[in-house]
């Protein structure tokens, strides 16, 4: 089945981040194809290199970021990012920035779109 | 339907008017702080075992333990990240954030 | 196999102003009009207030979006609901209502529709996707 | 002491909360999406009238306009930016997160 | 003018894991235990799931802290306290609040102290700042 | 009187940060001296110097740099900044990242402590 997931909220600051890894990671081990992941509202703080996490805590934006080297499309809302300062500078690698229409493929194209937010 | 719910119900109303749109038969999956509402013996209790008489209820595992919500209100399920995985399968979703 | 199209759903259950996810929502709405989607838009518990007529936004200092409603039906989002028990509760009546359009033929007034949750629940079960803002 | 609420009463439970914490003669000002308690009319409308008696209920006006609130439950003062730095000025706060 | 010591008071009223601010508002406690200042902690509203017993975030897979509470005596932090209305209402009973640190003497463990809210109240009009988490 | 603010939500995403200018501005027309006004949480994205918004709207960082300019002492805490990738390059000027003492001294010397958040 073809998933979609968008999330809405920052790293560390809400569990919308940590849900959402946790409930993908769950899907691609049952044989799911992520349709895409998307980065709207304050969701697209999650993949900002500049992040530094303390050493014995997770590192939220690396983790995106090997999701994206398996292939998985990882979009942040170009409209969003702008306002809120995340550019193409600072993003971890293997995620694009780009526009609402790649989310309204996903939702279009998905079978199932799950949204994780506050 | 699936209903996702990520709310405390002791703060938001999420749940209360989740409960308001449930068609009987549908899903609803209690996760993050939505899982407080699983905990039995509280003044929301109630809202839970009315809300089954209609629709099927599960909380997260991973929040349950986070949370130290170990005694859940009777016929709540417990159910993991795969578990979820599979409620997504059966079912078009809508998250009550 | 013909594409065949599929139905969307934005809900809005939150207020406006106080956070921007109604507003940034309103833009995921424009831009998905564009596609080929059935959209339909609900506004439910306290996303009511997001359709209120009225909104003042000058002293706050923020950008408001009530003028955008009034363009919905321009841009072809004609299918906009919103529900009953959430709008009487809170106080408002159908007149409190943007106006999201005019009719083409006899230049009335469109407002969004008012339903039953259980009505909102049955349209629910038909879509392909919603999308919660 | 200043209260100070910025949550829907139809969405979220601090003013309940706050309610169980104020002294007589305490402040209360509604901000943000706080300002939806102070409609007249609502289900809401008691919560604030049976606060009343204890406490004055202030609401801020850019809040109030932004959200078009113009009927409101009998009581409630309305006061801007200036006329909240007037409230911090004479009392000690506390912010209902 | 001899300094006088200030009082300022934590409240906690978020429920923790779901969003960050217990955790960063902890290592505020913890940063201004080292400065001349009389603090006091309360744990009201859903801000008593702070403070429960055997939470485990293993599965979760995010840091927990809840032994970090353990140590509040050790950080000379003693003035905390637990509403206990929200407490009840949650299902809660003295016995599962964590356990705070414990008494020099007699080695007995320190719960936080459970109060009413009128008490909380009366505490919190002493106060010279209130900082909210 | 001297007044300290605390700011604990994202610009543009939460109401927080327009009613903290809002209340601050009115504050100084007052003649109220600003003691500091401490980012923590979600504040800190405030004052990076990366954002872009539509033209129409208001600059929030921008804003707040103008305030530090005047003098305010205007602080990010480093804990909570390190962990979402704000870090020195990307301010706005006239703000500077500096630990939670500062929060603490604020706490204890301003006669009033005003908190903003969600």
């Amino acid at each position: 089945m073809k998933i979609a997931v968008c999330i809405y909220e920052g790293p560390y600051n809400h569990e919308a981040s940590d849900s959402a890894y946790n409930f993908i990671k769950a899907a691609i081990d049952k044989g799911h194809e992520i349709q895409g992941i998307f980065f709207y509202h304050d969701g697209v703080y999650n993949v900002t290199k500049l992040m530094e996490p303390p050493q014995d805590d997770r590192h939220i934006a690396n983790r995106w970021s090997e999701l994206g080297a398996k292939g998985i499309d990882i979009v942040v809302c170009i409209a969003a990012a702008k306002r809120r300062g995340i550019v193409d500078d600072v993003l971890v690698p293997n995620v694009r920035i780009s526009g609402l229409g790649q989310l309204t493929m996903m939702a279009i194209q998905a079978d199932r779109m799950v949204v994780f937010g506050d | 339907m699936l209903h996702t719910v990520n709310k405390s119900p002791f703060q938001n109303n999420a749940l209360t008017d989740c409960s308001r749109y449930v068609q009987a038969g549908d899903v609803v999956l209690l996760l993050e702080d939505g899982v407080f509402a699983a905990q039995a013996g509280t003044t929301q209790s109630a809202l839970l075992e009315k809300m089954m008489e209609q629709v099927t209820i599960y909380a997260l595992s991973a929040d349950l333990k986070a949370r130290a919500i170990k005694a859940l209100v009777a016929g709540v399920q417990v159910t993991d990240y795969a578990g979820f995985v599979e409620l997504v399968e059966q079912h078009k979703i809508h998250s009550w954030l | 196999m013909a594409e065949e199209v599929k139905k969307i759903m934005f809900t809005v259950r939150k207020p406006p102003h106080g956070s921007i996810y109604v507003y940034e929502g309103l833009e995921v709405k424009l831009i998905m009009a564009a596609y080929d989607a059935d959209i339909s838009v609900v506004f439910m518990d306290d996303g009511v207030f997001a359709v209120k007529r009225g909104q003042d936004t000058k002293e706050l200092g923020i950008k408001g979006f009530e003028a955008t409603y009034g363009a919905l039906v321009d841009y072809e989002i004609q299918k906009v609901f919103v529900d009953r028990q959430s709008m009487e509760s809170r106080g408002m009546t159908e007149e409190d209502l943007v106006i999201i359009g005019e009719d083409e033929d006899t230049e009335e007034p469109i407002r969004p529709q008012v339903v039953d949750a259980s009505e909102i629940a049955a349209m629910m079960a038909e879509q392909h996707n919603i999308l919660s803002f």
